[in-house]
């Protein structure tokens, strides 16, 4: 379980370039800071505020001023600035961030993603996830290609939306799919599963690319 | 002017239905001292506007577990049980607003904005009951100011004619629940006298703050 | 001539209590801080960025990072403030001054303004002042009553507005008028004028206090 | 990610009908190296946003001079001759736009907003061609976001990743200038290295700038 959400986490590495702002969801996402290559420059926005997050901090030197938006205690890098939740909000709605990476609940043909809310189960919130999800130049949905078995990418969301049309790319442990006018698209796949599986695993119409590619973590 | 006061005396015009705005972010940024006193007085039937409900024994969320606060306006509520509780029960209503856009929404409370247009939440519940305005081809929501009877707002360090500075991750709503509310009460970690604080850092400018209470701690983990 | 100006300004200096932030524009208005009675504390604020505007430093001495909305170097007392512009006119637009004081060219018997052109003579821009006059809590007008003979409070403004509805007083060497939803009311007059006087350098309807008192600069 | 580069590679792309932001308030904050290059570059038909059109010999009123402007959006031109001979002559279109309208319209382009509400200019000439609308029973014009192919601006200080900080009254449109620009180019007083600039106090995170440009000089009265 742990290897899947590593596995996944690398593979979305590869999609940030040298220079990237990125904003990382809470949960797998936040692995995704492991992969970076040590020479890329790669910028981590907290929406609570601040550019440059840095490692977390060992037990008992914690700053109690300095959370993420998970609200773990963190370090900054040297040349972070910090700002109020209105600039936060600024980068994140106008564009300033080149990848937002999140998990999903439900995530459709479209590039529909419900991420926040299963009625009269769970009603955690939106948080700063529909902003990202709106504002992000790119949006990697990172997660488990199911659910326990329940289908998790689907012809359409049942569950209420984060935002419209917005998913770019979905990373699972199964494979790569992109978000494309003409529906999803198989990219890669990892070469544990067979095509048939991926499909099976997965509600919505899958493309297969014709240039698929094994998916590597 | 002076507008260094007891706690008591900050929190005295706060009665049963005022609206509040609560700086912080997990409880980062939240003046604690003002939550406290606030729990004391036994005011109820308070609306709440807050990032998030925080978790238990933090915040706001000592307001919730009083059951003094009739709404909450906030985007995330997680990460404190009886916030749902409360909500499932029908104790406590719950705006869940994006975070972004409720951030905005309180700075055109204080900026004198009659709204603004987002893309956030455009074909999604956000979307209810709003009026839908296409700009250049694109949709967008209209959305309204927020604005309150109060402020509470965390300083890290105040003068005392009430210019505010923020340490790291403790600004986030702080700066602007600051212009939107009526009376505004900064706690404060550290006071130092007028002039000592550089004019080019302060975050808050004075004419913000009607109260200053000293006493503020910093968070123990 | 600098009397009068002196004058009116002290008069509306009067109009100003303890705590208040207040907005002067340039030219006349600029000197009522200097009669704000020593034991008060007035905020004033600067357009172009920050709160707490202090005296004019002295020539060779001046700061060229500090420039007033007039383009002229200032001073910042203790306990200033410095923002962008952004910020500056969330102070404005948002009601957080409590008084501006704004030359015209014309203001008419609904309190509308005309204070920023002349078409086709001047057209220098509104700069700050149609924010202004919208956002302040209270605005007075002061300014000479008349220009040169001709009339300046009129029945309508002539010129393009500043703003609708929104001159709460005007002050000038002859008296002080306040707008009323039943028009103008003059409320004090300068004892050097009779009211015919005033009434005949007005082009609008004058209503005269019952209360009429005496203008004290 | 070496940003800093000589002024001549910062403007490179800059070319003839290219809209660029320009920082500063009657010049002060207002980056002259940039504006000198782009004089002696030779460009026209500029559209140029920035406040003021300044006073001859000084910030844009350089460009104006030259005749390279096509367009002039800003909120005051009083203080330059030459601007009202060029309008009335019809070599320069003016938009003058209200101060703190001017202001959130850039704040708006660069935060991602379709546009805000504003009382500012009710009933006025700026209402001209402007959706109206009412909320809560005020009325409101609907003001659009404005960006820019470019922004100058101004750093007092700034370090080698790009994190700006403005000193005094130098701030002004520069911090919202470089969120609404697709290239931000920073001319500076000073530079230090990484780290060296307290995170708290930077005004400008280094995301939003592109280029840094060394040998800025304070204004010579």
């Amino acid at each position: 379980m742990a290897d899947i959400k590593h596995f996944i986490a690398k593979r979305v590495a590869k999609e940030l370039k040298d220079g990237d702002v990125v904003n990382l969801g809470i949960g797998l996402p936040t692995l995704v800071a492991d992969y970076i290559p040590s020479d890329y420059d790669v910028t981590f926005q907290s929406e609570n505020g601040f550019v440059g997050i840095g490692p977390a901090p060992e037990k008992g030197k914690e700053d109690v001023d300095l959370i993420n938006a998970g609200a773990q205690y963190v370090s900054v890098k040297p040349g972070s600035a910090f700002f109020d939740s209105a600039v936060s909000f600024g980068i994140i709605r106008g564009g300033h961030v080149d990848a937002t990476v999140l998990g999903a609940l439900q995530v459709d043909e479209e590039g529909n993603l419900a991420n926040w809310i299963i009625p009269g189960v769970m009603v955690p919130g939106m948080g700063g996830a529909m902003d990202l999800v709106s504002g992000a130049k790119k949006v990697i949905i990172a997660m488990q290609h199911t659910n326990k078995g329940k289908h998790k990418i689907l012809k359409k969301c049942t569950l209420p939306l984060t935002a419209e049309k917005e998913v770019d790319l979905i990373v699972t442990e199964m494979g790569v799919i992109e978000v494309t006018n003409e529906g999803l698209v198989l990219k890669e796949i990892n070469s544990e599963y067979t095509v048939e599986e991926v499909v099976s695993a997965t509600e919505a119409h899958l493309i297969i690319s014709d240039d698929l590619k094994p998916m590597e973590g | 002017m002076n507008k260094l006061v007891s706690v008591e005396r900050a929190i005295e015009t706060i009665k049963d239905g005022s609206s509040i705005m609560v700086g912080g972010f997990m409880g980062t940024g939240t003046p604690e001292i003002l939550i406290d006193a606030l729990v004391e007085k036994k005011v109820k039937d308070l609306t709440i506007i807050c990032n998030d409900s925080c978790y238990p024994g933090r915040g706001v969320s000592k307001l919730i577990a009083e059951k003094q606060v009739k709404t909450l306006i906030a985007s995330h509520v997680g990460l404190n049980p009886e916030t749902g509780k409360q909500m499932s029960e029908g104790i406590m209503e719950v705006e869940l607003v994006p975070q972004g856009t409720l951030a905005e929404r309180i700075r055109a409370g204080g900026a004198g904005l009659g709204g603004f247009l987002t893309r956030t939440g455009v074909g999604t519940v956000v979307q209810e009951g709003k009026q839908v305005i296409e700009v250049d081809g694109d949709k967008y929501l209209l959305e309204k100011p927020l604005a309150a009877d109060f402020a509470f707002i965390r300083a890290s360090i105040i003068d005392k004619k009430g210019n505010v500075y923020y340490h790291e991750s403790t600004r986030n709503f702080n700066t602007i629940m600051a212009t939107a509310a009526n009376t505004v009460i900064a706690a404060t970690e550290k006071l130092v006298e007028v002039g000592e604080m550089d004019p080019n850092i302060v975050m808050t400018p004075h004419i913000f703050v009607d109260y200053i209470v000293e006493g503020e701690k910093p968070w123990q983990i």
